[in-house]
């Protein structure tokens, strides 16, 4: 109760739960359509292509001015999404690979840059390579300003282009006939990314605002069929993960914010794996139960059916071993046999012979038609 | 002029497009008339997808025009519809039957706006046409090959165009679907609208089809189907493959 | 042919690149021609100062580590391996210090001359757990004294004709170090008990407060993969409210943002706690300044400390 | 010293180039990062057994997570659940937060992180040296030799059963060989071969290895056989060529060398034979050159032997009938004279018996 009190009143936990809360509303939301896209990973190679960025901006200003080198980050993420998209869409390498290069290359001649730098007697260079990087513990007041106007322009523009996002995503070729100009489009997208990337690694650090873009997606893609009701759920599970997360970490000391939230995020993914309305594990696996039980259920009704005809005599009950033989199964059918004659679909005439009853021949007539086996 | 133009839909010339080092088309010109249905007929890797795509400016070309009803596609845009082959887009995207064919409403709301509840109407109303409305609202997922194939169409049919560009459209499909899309097809032929086919099956042409574009990386023959699709024409576009499908066309009395 | 030509083109474009990337000689420095004979290699900054007063007269002394370098995070050069396979005397912290090259190094010291400085401190006084020792030694200059009686000795077995020169230099070395000790001592004596806390962003200054009698608190622990809590946050800042402690400090190599934070959080609470300076923590000021010494940084930051916690 | 450097440099790219080429083929390309990120809580453990840095038990702990995720992340991308892409993008988050949740609560005053006991640094790699056979040489140089023969050995035992089951895992069921467990096998080989090349030439450089050397193949061929032998040529010459480079700027080598992988990208993806922009510019202009050129023997062959010729055939009637610029028709003109398609005769061109040939050639395409 005392967290909840802090929640409003505590400066910390405050700007903490509120940052991450709506640094979350915007991610989840860009997310959706990054895992949709095979971009999942994009967030991950921009974080390490911003290095060159950021070195460059020391070696030019020779500060250490965050806002520098930020500007500086960001025109290397720009440069690094562009360069991605131009190599997945005029060449063979898939986004993942494109990704991948960029990250080596980028971060590779950033280190190059790095080595360079360690060379100059300069000790303002301290720290360089991390300086951009937040952490979720230490946002204030100011950064909760900036994250509220990043991430509503990032919801006013999805919301604005949710119609071209979606149809771009889904079939760009389609898209383009209909007139829509995909470069335009990519570049819209870009841009949200390239701000909720910046700010949240100016915040929170990579890892936390990789997790926040791609986990609540996956996770929300399990309860919905609905590319709208994803991007609000994938939304919603980001931001109350943040909030979570950061009242987990204000419960106890020596409880790291942004780990926190992963934890809280990837418990929300694993609850959806399992038990997911749509896609879930737990559901597939009572599905795939349901759908053999009744393939199993028509085999033996076919079965039986072919036994009647070869004995033009419906009404002679079979033992359930020649059943099992006809249907090459032993393996329960006694109980199925019970099941189908408790749907009244057979006659049990004694102790473990069955014959398809009035209703039973009707279903057989039925399954004929719809296809056979495979129907039902 | 003007006359000549609105009875010509679609006209191609002198379209070369090129992949690597081979010309994937060499200088294609065929001419489409309106309010005919009409085939691409060619063998496997005779570029039938690519001459679609390329109509479409979804690639880019080497030389040549496209224009329809006398005018570049960038004017026409609102009259050209596009059936991609089904593979081609990924089946799980998280959206519904009836999703998928509001998309082809998209083009006419133009950028920003909404589809709102007209073009949920105009969605179902296409549904019905492709006999899909008990499926409105399944994930796409669960479709059939027929059933998506069909859902495309209906997306087409939102798009109310006047010229249709479809990519293999019966490849895959039962039997009962295919007799289902050619009736649309039909229709739609009998409003005046004029579609261009991927096709594969030479068995069908004859009866589905008014006009033929028989391709193999040139145009080898184009014209009304009675007097274009001939055995001699059939023998020059699939080269030393045709004597395997021989059999089969001669069943149809060529 | 379009396609040979194309080939061609590809081979022609790569062999220009290979020779421009070979061909873009860098001038040699040049260090050769130095006619000192020998040539020490260190890794930090605090322990070339220390091989230059005592011998910079028959050594040539060079610093991997440049100022503002975090010895924990140092990526290697491509010519540091042939500097360190040339150099007579090898001298580094140890402790895994330099991370995994402290770990090379370490392997290196049993065919040749390494010294890890830091090492020759007598266990007792080294904080932490054997085998993951706090390596920041230096911040207690009597500790520091340790290491630099390694080097010396160092110096002496590989110069024994200049045993003479050298143990005068080192004994007047010691001589100002035993003099530094005294004097942040003494600044340090100057707070009463309730103002020696220094807070600053992470926990480097353990030795600084055992040996001068500091309340040492950080945001986050050492290691750089450590990560403040929300927690950590609001209960460091009432713990300056409660205390009324005038100010906290920056470290050059973390980012202000940590302190930030919670400078915020306590003005937030009512009480104005200032940002007190930029302390020196893994590595020293520019070369030529006062800061660039091993003593002028300590210095520097007994000065900043006690200036700023002070009335 | 250089020249072990280059040596191990070299091992460790041909170590890393072979499983690359299958992660990259089966989307799973940045899964080297995932690993470095997701060792974290190994090392934590690895290092809290004996609270202590001097120990094995890190980098065993290490191994065990580059497993745990790649297991991880194969497992879920075979579900379903999620794409590959995503499934990677799921596992190593919450990994690397255990690990820092770790290192916080139990080992926060310990100079403890992937780069203090794992990522190791090729600059130093001569330094660490071990007795084999009575030679003094690099640990270092006998981990990655071990290595590339171990994964050498798989890919040559079963390359055709991972190519059918990277292309098409159906077919390869069909066919008697598990995809699931040779997928698992490629996976195997990527913790193990990413946790030994950490160690020797650190994480950045394994990235590279894994991803850069095969994409920049893929950009040259189209066959997966030469692609693995392009991407061993690109790995040693960027290998070679980075350790020079970084000398003579006195750079890092891990930098460098990936900095040079990158400009054999780059060149690639402007100069591929196959399909590079220049190669598809100039082929454009090619096409163009060769369809003016036929149009204009077609005519010619046309209207050469007519009386009218003096008119049909004339040099302003060829810029008239296919509006092309005076420029580029005399290009197109002077081309064809030199090959000898087309004479030319008081303004008047005539064409030969092999451009006839030619035309015809065209036309009956």
């Amino acid at each position: 109760m005392s967290l909840l009190y802090d929640m409003i009143f505590d400066y910390t936990l405050r700007n903490v739960a509120l940052g991450t809360f709506l640094l979350g509303l915007g991610s989840g939301a860009v997310g959706s359509f990054m895992t949709l896209r095979g971009e999942s990973l994009l967030g991950d190679a921009i974080a390490h292509a911003t290095l060159p960025g950021v070195a460059l901006a020391y070696m030019l200003t020779n500060t250490k001015d965050p806002l520098v080198l930020l500007i500086g980050a960001a025109i290397a993420g720009v440069l690094g999404i562009g360069a991605i998209t131009a190599i997945t869409r005029t060449t063979k390498i898939d986004n993942d690979g494109a990704n991948g290069i960029i990250l080596s290359i980028f971060f590779g001649f950033g280190l190059l840059l790095l080595t360079y730098i360690q060379k100059l007697p300069q000790s303002s260079q301290a720290g360089l390579d991390r300086f951009i990087f937040g952490q979720a513990a230490t946002i204030i007041a100011k950064d909760v300003v900036i994250i509220a106007i990043v991430q509503v322009f990032v919801l006013v523009v999805v919301t604005l282009f949710f119609k071209e996002f979606k149809s771009s995503t889904f079939d760009p070729q389609s898209t383009t006939v209909m007139g829509f100009n995909q470069k335009i489009i990519d570049a819209i997208f870009a841009t949200l990314l390239v701000a909720v990337i910046v700010v949240g690694l100016q915040t929170v650090g990579v890892i936390l605002i990789s997790a926040l873009l791609i986990t609540p997606a996956a996770a929300a893609r399990q309860w919905t069929h609905s590319l709208k009701t994803m991007v609000i759920t994938s939304s919603l599970f980001s931001a109350f993960s943040g909030m979570i997360g950061s009242l987990l970490s204000a419960s106890r000391n020596n409880l790291p914010t942004g780990p926190m939230i992963v934890l809280v995020l990837t418990a929300f993914l694993i609850f959806s794996f399992l038990f997911g309305a749509k896609r879930g594990i737990v559901l597939r696996k009572i599905a795939l139960i349901k759908r053999e039980r009744s393939f199993d259920h028509n085999r033996i009704m076919l079965a039986l059916d072919n036994l009647a005809q070869s004995h033009d005599d419906t009404s002679l009950a079979h033992s359930s071993k020649t059943i099992g033989l006809m249907v090459q199964q032993t393996h329960g059918m006694h109980r199925m046999l019970k099941q189908l004659a408790q749907k009244g679909l057979l006659i049990q005439s004694e102790e473990a012979s069955y014959a398809l009853s009035k209703q039973g021949e009707l279903y057989v007539k039925n399954l004929k038609n719809e296809g056979g086996l495979y129907a039902g | 002029m003007e006359n000549i133009n609105n009875n010509i839909a679609i006209e191609v010339e002198d379209l070369t497009v090129a992949y690597h080092h081979k010309p994937v088309l060499w200088d294609i010109d065929t001419q489409v008339e309106k309010g005919v249905i009409s085939a691409i007929i060619g063998p496997n890797g005779a570029g039938k997808s690519t001459l679609l795509k390329a109509m479409l400016s979804l690639i880019p070309i080497s030389s040549g025009t496209i224009s329809f009803f006398g005018s570049p596609l960038k004017k026409m845009r609102r009259h050209v519809a596009y059936v991609p082959q089904r593979s081609e887009v990924d089946w799980d995207f998280p959206t519904t039957v009836v999703d998928v064919v509001t998309m082809g409403s998209y083009g006419a709301l133009g950028w920003i706006t909404p589809p709102g509840k007209k073009e949920r109407k105009l969605a179902m109303e296409a549904l019905e046409k492709v006999g899909m409305e008990e499926f409105a609202n399944r994930q796409i997922r669960e479709l059939s090959g027929g059933q998506q194939q069909r859902t495309f169409i209906a997306r087409a049919l939102v798009q109310d165009a006047s010229i249709y560009l479809m990519d293999e459209p019966f490849a895959g499909v039962d039997a009962a679907t295919e007799q289902s899309i050619i009736e649309v097809l039909r229709e739609l032929r009998a409003q005046g609208k004029t579609l261009v086919i991927v096709h594969h099956d030479l068995l069908t042409v004859r009866e589905y089809f008014d006009h033929v574009i028989l391709l193999n990386v040139h145009t080898i023959a184009t014209g009304p189907v009675e007097t274009t699709f001939t055995t001699e024409n059939l023998q020059k576009t699939y080269k030393g493959k045709f004597n395997a499908l021989k059999g089969g066309i001669d069943e149809l009395t060529l | 042919m379009s396609s040979m030509q194309s080939k061609t083109y590809f081979i022609v474009a790569i062999i220009i690149i290979s020779l421009v990337l070979v061909g873009c000689q860098k001038q040699e420095k040049g260090d050769a021609t130095d006619d000192k004979p020998y040539s020490v290699v260190t890794t930090i900054g605090m322990l070339g100062d220390i091989a230059t007063n005592l011998a910079s007269d028959y050594v040539k002394v060079t610093t991997l580590m440049g100022p503002g370098v975090d010895p924990h995070l140092y990526k290697a050069s491509a010519n540091d391996v042939k500097l360190l396979h040339n150099a007579d005397l090898i001298l580094y912290g140890g402790l895994h210090l330099e991370g995994k090259m402290s770990d090379v190094l370490d392997s290196l010291s049993s065919t040749r001359r390494a010294i890890a400085a830091s090492e020759a401190i007598p266990e007792q006084y080294l904080i932490g757990h054997p085998g993951s020792y706090d390596p920041h030694v230096w911040f207690d200059v009597s500790l520091w004294l340790y290491a630099v009686e390694a080097v010396y000795e160092g110096l002496i077995d590989l110069l024994p004709e200049h045993t003479e020169d050298i143990t005068t230099n080192y004994q007047a070395y010691v001589a100002q170090l035993e003099q530094l000790h005294a004097y942040v001592q003494e600044t340090a004596n100057t707070l009463n008990k309730e103002q020696r806390v220094l807070i600053t962003a992470h926990d480097a200054f353990e030795y600084f407060g055992k040996a001068y009698d500091f309340e040492v608190r950080g945001l986050q622990g050492t290691s750089t993969v450590s990560e403040a809590g929300t927690r950590d946050v609001q209960q460091l800042s009432q713990y300056i409210v409660d205390h009324k402690i005038k100010a906290i400090f920056i470290e050059s190599s973390v980012p202000r943002k940590t302190i930030q934070s919670l400078q915020e959080a306590t003005r937030a609470k009512g009480f104005d706690v200032q940002i007190g300076g930029e302390l020196f923590s893994d590595a020293m000021g520019d070369a030529g300044t006062k800061e660039g010494t091993y003593v002028g940084m300590v210095e520097h930051n007994i000065n900043i400390i006690v200036s700023a916690l002070a009335l | 010293m250089q020249g072990e450097i280059i040596i191990i440099a070299i091992l460790a790219s041909l170590a890393c180039v072979i499983p690359g080429v299958f992660l990259l083929l089966r989307k799973m390309a940045l899964i080297s990062d995932a690993i470095s990120h997701s060792i974290l809580p190994g090392i934590v453990i690895g290092y809290l057994i004996k609270q202590s840095l001097n120990t094995p038990y890190p980098i065993i702990g290490a191994v065990v997570f580059a497993m745990i995720m790649v297991v991880t992340s194969e497992a879920l991308h075979r579900s379903n659940l999620v794409k590959p892409d995503t499934a990677i993008a799921v596992v190593f988050p919450p990994l690397f937060s255990l690990g820092v949740l770790l290192v916080t609560l139990l080992a926060g005053n310990v100079h403890l992180d992937t780069d203090a006991v794992l990522l190791g640094e090729l600059a130093f790699a001569p330094l660490d040296r071990m007795m084999v056979a009575g030679y003094s040489v690099p640990k270092s140089l006998v981990k990655m030799l071990l290595i590339v023969i171990f994964n050498g050995g798989i890919i040559i035992l079963l390359f055709k059963e991972l190519k059918v089951s990277t292309f098409d895992p159906i077919l390869s069921k069909s066919l008697g060989f598990s995809p699931s467990f040779l997928h698992y096998l490629l996976m195997l080989m990527t913790s193990i071969t990413a946790v030994g090349a950490f160690d020797s030439v650190g994480a950045v450089l394994v990235l590279a290895f894994m991803i850069t050397p095969a994409a920049t193949a893929l950009l040259l061929t189209n066959s997966l056989f030469v692609m693995v032998f392009i991407s061993f040529g690109l790995a040693i010459a960027s290998s070679i060529l980075g350790v020079l480079l970084a000398l003579q700027l006195d750079a890092g080598i891990s930098g460098a060398i990936s900095t040079v992988m990158g400009g054999f990208f780059i060149l690639a993806y402007f100069f591929s034979p196959l399909n590079g922009m220049v190669t598809k510019l100039k082929h454009k202009m090619n096409i163009k050159h060769e369809y003016a050129l036929s149009i204009i023997l077609y005519h010619l062959s046309n209207h050469c032997d007519a009386h009218n010729m003096e008119t049909e055939c004339s040099y302003s009637h060829l810029k008239e009938q296919f509006s092309y610029s005076e420029r580029y028709l005399k290009k197109i003109v002077h081309k064809a004279v030199e090959a000898g398609l087309i004479k030319q005769k008081n303004r008047v061109f005539h064409i030969t018996e092999r451009g006839r040939n030619d035309a015809r050639l065209h036309i009956s395409h």
